[in-house]
């Protein structure tokens, strides 16, 4: 049971190595914002993981809270709350420029792209 | 009194939805085609998603949650079926053929 | 019985993912997500009430209407792709080689 | 038993954040990426984490999936398969695993109670809320009020990061003709001749914005506040443009209008920071705003939200516009 307790943080490192091996690997450029969203993701569970306490609810209280009551931390929820609406705009940003570098060389492919400006 | 009733009727809910959800499951796993496999995942959409609401419903008592509910399983029995047409629509449209037995079924009646 | 109606649903999800991942075509995908999402709304209405924190069906709500429109999304692209690349092949300047969709693989 | 399932959708996660990658067709990709976000909520909803997984829903779900369908639309979704990979990132990649992986075993376990992250200001936050605040959730106290600054922050970066995609897609390539929208709108009819999907659709529309404005002004209570609802309402005006066609969701929604919006909403924020500052107070402390503090952070709260709200909303329309109706070149 003690090494279950472990197993968020075992799946934060898959992904994050997942989303990295993405970024740095592939050569598409949209796949690399999918890599980059997963990356992202991998955070984002990483820091929920810390806000659990064992025995605790959600911090919404329900009515004056009974004094033992314990709730989750707060604070990792608040930065990833804004995180995430900030990671989707940041994603826009690069399917953007993308589009945009699909339109002037007809590839998003980096190998493709090297090649035409090796050329040009 | 009226509580217990409430619950066996509940829980039996529960579990018959779970039980329908999971031969949809399976279906989706077992089905020969597309279509069939749209066909059991509607089971789950339909069948097991009443159920399983109805029983938190039951399960709830007469609150606000049980409005909320109310409105989740509407808006999946709109949503739902509406989405599996849509899918199975453009399947059809984007060239996928349904996978048909021969002329003449086999006596055994067995698939494919 | 809200485990068991739990478990059955998130036994369901694997299924979806297997189905997923074999997948023949690109439809049976679509229909993993979309199984994923109704089945998701129904795991975290059954979780709610697990956690005996009714309050939180608010989320089960957000979902059931916001899944729909993924769904939507997927199946838009999907019809307008074959339109968009015919009125590509015949209107836009064919350039260089390599401007086939990417696909110069 | 809910550490059970909470393993099982962990694993799910895992499975689907592989396929993600592995699959070469950037389409199939993005599906996966919708299913991995589902299975993400559905975690941070096990977690404890309502408001991150409400958000989560209305991002992931439906906004991201929208978007990439767009951008996918655009790019082309094929991805060229690479036969040579260095070994150079693979060893980086390992090294990194490994180094992460020994540092977990000094990690606190899940749910620790003693853990360091419980001890610092959380407490503090939690019992002081309802004395200071006055408001059920506590996310949303911290969220707007106790650390305005840092989401003040956020919000300005998503203004920018949405006026970046406007700069970045005003500029029109040279030399080559593109299919103009007109002529694709009359061929591309996408989901418009379905009118079981069209009827039911709009059915939505008007419930998923209401529940938007629910969710934006009842933050307070249950899980929301102005990122998910901003998410929310934008999902919502992304359906109109669906069914009914981008043209039809740009004119409804003019990026003009759009982009004063976004500048009035960042602008709220800061103003009402600065209205505090002429009151007396320190920037966004809003006790000043109001005889009695505790009404007086209510009030600053509200209008906060709304401002955060506004701008979210706003971006991603625009983002979402910009993206569906670009001419194909």
């Amino acid at each position: 049971m003690t090494l279950l307790g472990l197993y968020n943080y075992w799946i934060f490192i898959l992904l994050l190595i997942v989303g990295l091996y993405a970024v740095l690997v592939k050569g598409n450029y949209v796949k690399r914002m999918i890599g980059l969203g997963i990356f992202q993701s991998a955070v984002f569970l990483l820091y929920i993981t810390m806000d659990k306490v064992e025995g605790g609810t959600g911090p919404i209280m329900q009515g004056v809270p009974e004094p033992g009551q314990l709730y989750a931390n707060p604070i990792p929820q608040v930065l990833i709350l804004t995180a995430i609406v900030v990671g989707i705009a940041v994603t826009a940003l690069g399917l953007a420029l993308a589009i945009r570098i699909r339109e002037e060389y007809g590839s998003i492919e980096e190998s493709d792209i090297r090649r035409l400006d090796h050329e040009s | 009194m009226m509580g217990t009733i409430f619950d066996w009727l509940s829980g039996l809910l529960l579990v018959a939805g779970g039980f329908f959800v999971l031969v949809g499951g399976v279906g989706v796993i077992r089905m020969p085609d597309l279509y069939t496999r749209i066909h059991a995942a509607s089971v789950t959409e339909t069948l097991g998603t009443m159920l399983i609401l109805t029983g938190l419903m039951l399960h709830s008592g007469w609150e606000l949650a049980t409005f909320k509910l109310l409105a989740i399983l509407v808006f999946l029995l709109f949503t739902g079926p509406v989405s599996s047409y849509a899918l199975g629509n453009t399947a059809l449209l984007g060239g996928l053929k349904p996978e048909l037995g021969e002329q003449d079924p086999p006596k055994e009646g067995r698939e494919s | 019985m809200l485990i068991a109606a739990g478990l059955a649903i998130l036994v369901t999800m694997v299924m979806a993912t297997i189905r997923g991942l074999k997948g023949p075509t690109i439809y049976d995908r679509i229909l993993a997500m979309n199984m994923f999402g109704t089945k998701t709304v129904l795991f975290v209405a059954v979780v709610a009430y697990l956690y005996e924190r009714p309050d939180f069906l608010d989320l089960a709500l957000a979902y059931a209407l916001i899944n729909f429109i993924g769904v939507l999304a997927v199946l838009q692209f999907f019809q307008n792709r074959e339109a968009r690349q015919a009125v590509r092949s015949t209107q836009a300047v064919p350039t260089t080689g390599s401007d086939q969709d990417g696909a110069s693989s | 038993m809910i550490a059970l399932i909470g393993l099982i959708t962990l694993t799910l996660v895992a499975v689907a954040a592989i396929a993600t990658v592995m699959a070469t067709n950037l389409f199939v990709a993005s599906m996966w990426f919708g299913i991995f976000s589902l299975l993400m909520a559905s975690n941070f909803f096990i977690l404890d984490a309502a408001d991150v997984a409400l958000t989560e829903a209305a991002v992931g779900a439906g906004v991201s999936t929208v978007l990439f369908m767009g951008a996918l639309a655009l790019t082309g979704e094929k991805e060229a398969i690479r036969s040579r990979v260095s070994w150079f990132p693979m060893a980086v990649l390992g090294v990194l695993a490994l180094a992460l992986f020994v540092a977990t075993f000094q990690q606190p376990m899940l749910g620790d109670p003693m853990a360091p992250v419980h001890q610092h200001v959380a407490p503090w936050y939690l019992e002081q809320t309802p004395k200071l605040i006055n408001i059920p959730n506590v996310v949303t106290a911290i969220l707007a009020s106790f650390r305005g600054y840092d989401t003040l922050g956020e919000v300005i970066v998503i203004f920018t990061a949405g006026i970046g995609v406007l700069s970045v897609l005003s500029f029109k390539p040279k030399g080559r003709q593109s299919v103009s929208s007109e002529a694709l709108a009359a061929k591309v009819r996408g989901v418009q001749h379905h009118s079981i999907l069209r009827v039911v659709g709009k059915l939505v529309i008007p419930l998923l914005m209401l529940f938007a404005l629910v969710v934006q002004f009842h933050g307070k209570y249950t899980p929301g506040g102005g990122f998910s609802a901003g998410a929310l309402f934008a999902a919502a005006v992304m359906l109109y443009g669906i069914l009914e066609g981008a043209d039809r969701s740009a004119k409804a929604m003019p990026e003009k209008v759009m982009l004063r919006l976004a500048v009035f909403g960042a602008t709220l924020y800061t103003s009402v920071g600065l209205v505090c500052m002429l009151l007396g107070g320190a920037f966004l402390d809003y006790n000043v705003l109001w005889p009695d503090p505790v009404v007086g952070q209510y009030f600053g709260i509200l209008l906060v939200e709304f401002g955060v709200g506004l701008t979210v909303t706003t971006v991603l329309v625009m983002v979402f516009n910009a993206f569906a109706n670009r001419p194909t070149y």
